[in-house]
């Protein structure tokens, strides 16, 4: 299948906005108001989902680089271009994102009673904005998407959220903001330095991967860059703007949230923020890898003491986040997949954690376990699906959670042998929140009056657990059939961060050739000594 | 030009006495008064500059101050009306909806 | 040839699917079909291995291996790892009896099931689930396949351990095996990245045991040492040894057909079979042979002791299998590799026959589990007392019967091998386990019945389906000692001999004479039977002694019966600090340190805001004053800038 | 002298009736004082030679706004202006930035080079030829015109600004 001509991936990144402009002018008011909204709103995200179809037919795993690549000039004369690409990275993520949203809009439709319609416009607006994330290969392109997807989630926390939602919303927007400012102005300098070695102005990310950055230069920037995704992913200690997000965010709006937002902080890290400044990643290495199995480990206890199940979910993201940390930055091929794979899974196996979390909301506007118990014997399809989630979310083996467990893991015992065994604990811990979530919900005797006329799922609650529960063990069993549309890619990626790297210890070697070593930190901080970076080479590459 | 620090002078007196006046007075007609004689003295020296620089300039901007005050003065007053309809004084100090 | 062998697995697999996703409506139409969907898939297993063993046979001994690759399943750079399977002799005596013996109790759960509590369908697919992991890790060709057995097995542990959900406890006790498993993974995961890593710097990026094992020798004696007792951490969870035994007991809240095969004949012994199958490794670390022997020893004798004064038939039986796993890695610390096989072939049928006459025996007496609410049962249930004497006879190794065989190659093993020690507490063990079976089969079959009187008119032999796997299993427990009978009693020693290629052999028992064999064996059988003779004293004969003995050691008593207080310890000092710390860390560190210092930046700023907003007063005079002073500011600043 | 005379004369008026304007606490007397004033500003623009200037200055000034600023203040009825301040310190400092201001003003002026005149067509010859109305009529017309039309504009939007402010509500 070819797609040569068709720009497919504009299309993928706009259809949803051309829905926005549908549902914006739709007539509102009559009984079946709100039937007609949800069924466009559900149509259109299920379009969408049809047109992502063809660029995984029409992917050619053996190709490194972007493909469906569309480059064209934006603002000329800032050198901004507009312009899109997908490589194996990115490709499940843009997958993930078009999977998801029709499931949640499927599961709102009894959640949300209020402003359906700004409601529908909201998801589909945040889905232009994920998949413009994960598409864009131009900074400032990336950075508009990467911002434009902050006001719908605010809007969904904000408007159609919980008890606490003003607080939590604007904790969300206040924590990703500053770090998205700082990425701004490092996006700015990385600008200016391009000027001013090349005296070309652009933000295309390609450019910008052939350029010289002095190494004090690259420390603050990669630090700014680290910052923004780091709050986003979200790492320890950052990352507590999710369970209040999660908690008060409709179940919709979680799903999205778990399964989507937070892939884009690493995904920055993989796209961005890790080729641009392959020195300054080495040297972060340390700092990331201890902070990503402190999440992994810290963030497990503490969501075994969760009274809501909802929170107890969001901390368990944040310890599977922190495998995707350690994997990524073991910098080696079983490390990178297994991290891109886990933001798969943690994907899935989170997303309909939340999905079915929400079910038992919308039955018993409660979230504590302590009002549960028992509902296995009530809801038998619902303990099904929720025993799925669980073992895939505890990985254990023949669901997808296993195989990035297992294979970051394996990445991170060849890198750093002390941080992976304390990762390992990590498997251990998941078992004890998650089975003792199960526990206290599901087993014991139906005790409580109000549980006694809990419903099992309705068909329509079914649709949208079945696909997820399906592809968790699909990706168990068969994980070659995602690994092997990124192995090129990340191939590449990792070339790309240890080519530049080396180029840039042999010039720290020259650099330096008093100490005969590289810089350490303490190098970084940006003294006099500033002025012989700016005169070192200014070429890129080789 | 003689005289010319004269003239300077005593436009620059104005403007510290409307000044003074603007910042000191309750009643918003005194303000708006007071107001006016900074313009005064601002058109002075902008006047005497005109004759001494020999350039138009200063004599059209006195024209277009005229013209804005006129109309400061129309929409001006128009507002006080206001104000007195709605609190029954002028006095700019009881005008605080700026406040926090 | 082996082509097929992939159907052994997939058998079971097509039953889990097949119940589990019809089974809700199998269940309301027709109940039947749904057993003979997980009975024929176990059947059809289990006809398979026999056909695949005696293929096995027909191979002359060197070629007894094959493998089989099904398809890649995580491939990732130059690493990558196959859904592939091994046949050899290990894997076939291991497959041979998880599904010969789970076909049996497939069958005997059609009786013990049908009218039960609980989602009929439920119960066989996750049965058949727990087939397909324990056939996965028999058969595995490499660590990573046989993991997902060995976590499956774990999962369908927890799953059917908690099968009464409705009870909280049954939960819990699923809870907690899963967990104690986990806590054995994290050390198995541990050793097996640590050997991949190790052999990886040797550019053997594999997990094929072949591979593994034809360069080990390439690793360091320290790593090896470490990946074993690692390894050895894994299993001591998974087989209930100290100190992760604590789940076991725990875990009869099951069905009992599901502790017959679960935690009595098949996953239980995975530990087992994966030392055997690493033998390779164990045997380069006498070190870790060496823990692996005691730790034995020791659970052996420690579980026996908790079994002399437990009162619940099902918690007896699951010491005593606690006991019997410690005999097994007994023999394999010893280097008996093939010894700790045979007995876990061995203690599969006689402990699985155990465990089904104990369900037999609730059956009859409405789900009582108190052995002092029994006794008398002797002639109201003939068939089940008479297989599960012979079952008793059979653990508490009576001469000519299968345990005894296998007990007595580990103990000779034990002895000739230079652990003279290990081989009295293995014998006092021994007769500690003919005194508690007795005690055991004592209290539940003679003197008066104790059970209340509408129980008594109840009584009843269980049905067709439960005593005909009974039966097959008595037989099996009495007859299966003839697969291993040692030469020195004119046998062969067949299964020895089978497992030849696969056993790596340590030291040698070549400088005792015959005559010590025969010594040592009428020592252990002289201790057996003082054993049985003191449980007829105690219990038939003066029944007064044991209350006597019990107050007489106190302390002794109360430890042993409170199973010496392990797991109030365990709950003292690791799970109760934990829990602790989690709070601490969430309520403590999370919301005051973190969210405090976020919001403490936000109450900062708006604490500005408000000193602040007094300057906004609203005057407009007070505006033009700023504004004057800002122009002031600018005139000075440009005077300044022009001196 | 003569001409020094008439300049003293109304250079003292102005200042003194400013400052009556600002001081006086009868509304009606400021305003009067501010005829004054204009007046007196309107006389030294016509020692500076610019006749249609002062014409101006008195007719939109004295005639037009002080007018309108009496009619208002009749209408409104208000005598003298209220009691004591509420924000004196403040105007106080507000007083002494003014000074400072000024101070720095002055010093500014002394700072600030020279300018040598540029030559326009505001030349005295010019002027006594064709008088400042006719040069600024013909710059008016050319060069300010655009500026000019914007006045005008700003002329029209204030005069609608001001009935819609005063009018009646409904």
């Amino acid at each position: 299948m070819s797609l040569t001509g068709v720009p497919i991936l504009s299309i993928l990144t706009f259809l949803p906005l051309i829905g926005v402009l549908v549902v914006a002018v739709m007539p509102g008011s009559g009984p079946g108001a709100a039937k007609r909204f949800w069924s466009i709103g559900l149509a259109i995200s299920l379009l969408e989902f049809l047109v992502s179809i063809p660029v995984l037919i029409a992917f050619d795993p053996s190709v490194a680089g972007m493909q469906f690549v569309e480059h064209k000039a934006w603002i000329e004369s800032l050198g901004i271009s507009y312009s899109l690409g997908l490589d194996g990275i990115s490709l499940w993520l843009v997958l993930l994102t078009t999977f998801f949203v029709p499931l949640c809009i499927l599961c709102s439709f009894t959640y949300i009673q209020k402003k359906i319609r700004e409601y529908i416009i909201s998801f589909l607006l945040i889905e232009t904005a994920m998949i413009g994330t994960f598409l864009a290969m131009d900074l400032v392109l990336f950075y508009v998407f990467w911002e434009l997807m902050l006001i719908p989630m605010f809007l969904l926390i904000g408007v159609w959220g919980g008890e606490r939602r003003i607080y939590s919303a604007v904790k969300f927007f206040l924590y990703t903001a500053l770090g998205s400012i700082f990425m701004l102005v490092a996006i700015v300098v990385l600008y200016f330095h391009n000027l001013e070695t090349t005296g070309e102005a652009s933000f295309y990310l390609f450019n910008l991967l052939e350029l010289h950055i002095p190494v004090s230069m690259q420390f603050w920037l990669c630090a700014a860059f680290f910052l923004a995704f780091a709050i986003k992913v979200p790492m320890f200690p950052l990352h507590t703007w999710l369970p209040d997000a999660h908690v008060e965010a409709p179940t919709a709006g979680s799903v999205i949230l778990a399964s989507i937002l937070l892939k884009m902080g690493t995904y920055g890290f993989i796209r961005f923020a890790m080729p641009l400044f392959p020195y300054a990643t080495h040297q972060y290495i340390p700092l990331i890898a201890a902070l990503g199995v402190i999440a992994i480990v810290y963030a497990a206890l503490v969501s075994w003491v969760q009274p809501d199940i909802k929170k107890l979910v969001a901390y368990s993201s944040v310890s599977h986040m922190g495998y995707v940390l350690v994997g990524l930055f073991a910098l080696n091929m079983q490390g990178v997949e297994g991290g891109i794979y886990q933001m798969l899974n943690h994907g899935l196996s989170t997303g309909a954690l939340f999905l079915l979390v929400g079910m038992i909301y919308e039955r018993r506007h409660t979230r504590l376990m302590e009002e549960f118990g028992g509902l296995a014997k009530l809801m038998p399809v619902y303990a099904t699906f929720l025993m799925i989630a669980t073992l895939a979310s505890v990985a254990v083996p023949g669901t997808n959670g296993f195989v990035g467990e297992f294979l970051i893991l394996l990445g991170a015992y060849k890198s750093y042998p002390v941080v992976a065994i304390i990762a390992t604990s990590g498997a251990l811990f998941s078992v004890i929140y998650m089975l003792w979530m199960y526990q206290r919900v599901m087993f014991g005797p139906v005790d409580k009056d109000k549980n006694s006329g809990l419903t099992d799922l309705t068909w329509r609650e079914t649709v949208t657990m079945l696909p997820i529960a399906v592809l968790i063990i699909i990706m168990g069993i068969f994980p070659g059939l995602f690994l092997r549309q990124m192995d090129a890619s990340a191939e590449h990626f990792l070339h790309t961060v240890k080519s530049r790297y080396n180029m840039y210890v042999a010039l720290e070697e020259q650099r330096l050739p008093r100490e005969g070593q590289l810089a350490q930190w303490m190098d970084f901080i940006p003294d006099t000594n500033d002025l012989r970076d700016r005169v070192s080479p200014t070429h890129g590459g080789q | 030009m003689e005289y010319q620090s004269v003239f300077l002078g005593l436009g620059l007196a104005l403007f510290l006495i409307g000044t003074a006046g603007a910042l000191v007075r309750r009643t918003a007609i005194v303000v708006f008064l007071s107001i006016e004689i900074m313009l005064g003295g601002v058109n002075l020296v902008f006047l005497t500059f005109a004759r001494s620089t020999q350039s138009a300039d200063g004599a059209f901007m006195v024209m277009c101050i005229m013209a804005v005050a006129a109309v400061e003065a129309a929409v001006g007053l128009a507002i006080f009306f206001r104000m007195y309809q709605k609190t029954g004084s002028i006095d700019v100090e009881r005008f605080n909806l700026l406040k926090w | 040839m082996f082509d097929y062998i992939w159907l052994i697995p997939v058998f079971p697999l097509i039953g889990v699917l097949v119940n589990g996703i019809l089974g809700r409506r199998l269940e309301e139409t027709n109940k039947s079909s749904i057993h003979w969907i997980a009975c024929s898939a176990v059947g059809l297993a289990f006809v398979l291995t026999v056909v695949t063993f005696f293929q096995l046979l027909a191979l002359p001994g060197p070629e007894r291996l094959v493998e089989y690759v099904w398809f890649e399943w995580i491939r990732a750079g130059d690493f990558s790892v196959s859904i592939a399977y091994q046949i050899d002799p290990l894997s076939m005596v291991m497959c041979l009896f998880v599904t010969g013996v789970g076909f049996l109790i497939h069958i005997y759960s059609i009786g013990y099931m049908l009218h039960s509590e609980g989602r009929y369908y439920r119960y066989f697919t996750y049965l058949n689930l727990f087939m397909f992991s324990m056939i996965n890790l028999v058969l595995a060709n490499n660590f990573l396949l046989m993991f997902l057995g060995w976590e499956g097995v774990g999962m369908c542990s927890y799953l059917l351990i908690g099968f009464w959900f409705s009870n909280l406890d049954n939960a819990k006790a699923g809870k907690k095996a899963f967990i104690t498993n986990r806590v054995g993974d994290f050390a198995f995961l541990i050793a097996l990245f640590l050997l991949m890593i190790s052999l990886g710097e040797h550019g053997v990026w594999s997990l094929r045991f072949t591979q593994v094992f034809e360069h080990a020798h390439l690793m360091p004696q320290g790593v090896v040492t470490a990946v074993c007792l690692l390894f050895f951490i894994g299993c001591t969870a998974k087989s209930a040894q100290i100190p992760l035994y604590v789940w076991l007991p725990d875990a009869m809240a099951g069905p009992t057909p599901v502790s017959a095969l679960i935690h009595a004949a098949t996953m239980v012994t995975s530990g087992i079979y994966f030392i055997a199958r690493s033998n390779v490794l164990y045997s380069m670390s006498p070190l870790s042979l060496q823990v692996v022997a005691v730790i034995g020893a020791l659970t052996a004798f420690m579980a026996a002791t908790i079994a002399l004064t437990q009162n619940d038939i099902k918690r007896v039986l699951a010491y005593s299998t606690v006991s019997q796993l410690g005999y097994m890695f007994l023999g394999l610390g010893v280097g008996a590799f093939s010894a700790g096989i045979f007995h876990v072939v061995t203690h599969s049928f006689f402990k699985a026959l155990l465990f089904l006459c104990a369900g037999s025996v609730m059956h009859a007496l409405a789900n009582e589990q108190d052995m002092r609410f029994m006794g008398g049962l002797r002639k109201k249930i003939p068939v089940t007392y008479i297989t599960m004497l012979l079952g008793t006879l059979a653990i508490a190794g009576f001469p000519g019967l299968s345990g005894f065989f296998s007990k007595d190659e580990i103990l000779w093993y034990t002895f000739a091998n230079g652990h003279p020690v290990l081989w009295l507490i293995g014998v006092i063990t021994a007769g500690m386990t003919a005194f508690y079976m007795f005690r055991l089969i004592f209290m539940t079959f003679f003197n008066e019945c104790r059970a209340s009187q509408d129980v008594q008119k109840h009584i009843h032999e269980s049905p067709k389906s439960m005593t005909v796997p009974m039966t097959v299993l008595a037989v099996l427990s009495i007859i299966g000692g003839a697969i291993g009978v040692p030469a020195a009693l004119g046998g062969s020693n067949r299964i020895e001999h089978f497992l030849e290629p696969v056993m790596h052999h340590v030291g040698g028992h070549g400088h005792h004479s015959v005559s010590t064999e025969y010594l040592l064996m009428i020592i252990s059988v002289v201790i057996v039977f003082i054993g049985i003779g003191l449980a007829y004293t105690m219990y038939v004969r003066k029944r007064e002694l044991p209350h006597e003995l019990a107050t007489k050691f106190q302390w002794l008593y109360t430890a042993m019966l409170n199973k010496w207080y392990v797991d109030e310890i365990y709950s003292l000092l690791i799970v109760r600090p934990l829990h602790a710390l989690s709070v601490f860390l969430w309520k403590g560190f999370d919301v005051r340190v973190i969210d405090g210092a976020v919001n403490g930046v936000a109450h900062a700023v708006g604490w500005c805001g408000s000193r602040l907003r007094i300057i906004q007063s609203g005057y407009v005079q007070a505006y033009a004053i700023s504004f004057l002073f800002g122009a002031a500011l600018l005139v000075m600043y440009s005077v300044f800038a022009l001196v | 002298m003569a001409e020094l005379s008439i300049l003293t004369f109304f250079v003292v008026l102005s200042v003194l009736s400013s400052l009556l304007v600002v001081c006086t606490k009868n509304i009606v007397h400021c305003a009067l004082w501010m005829i004054v004033s204009c007046i007196a500003l309107a006389g030294l623009f016509l020692l500076l030679h610019l006749q249609f200037l002062a014409i101006l200055q008195i007719i939109v000034y004295a005639g037009a706004i002080m007018m309108f600023i009496l009619y208002a203040i009749m209408m409104l009825n208000l005598r003298f202006s209220s009691g004591p301040y509420l924000l004196w310190n403040v105007k106080t400092l507000g007083l002494v930035v003014l000074v400072v201001f000024m101070v720095g003003l002055l010093g500014l002026a002394e700072l600030l080079p020279e300018t040598s005149p540029i030559s326009g067509p505001f030349t005295v010859q010019a002027l006594e030829d064709i008088g400042e109305a006719g040069i600024l009529a013909t710059r008016i017309f050319s060069d300010y015109i655009i500026a000019f039309e914007l006045v005008s504009v700003l002329l029209t939007a204030g005069v609608v600004g001001a009935l819609a402010l005063a009018k009646k509500d409904r």
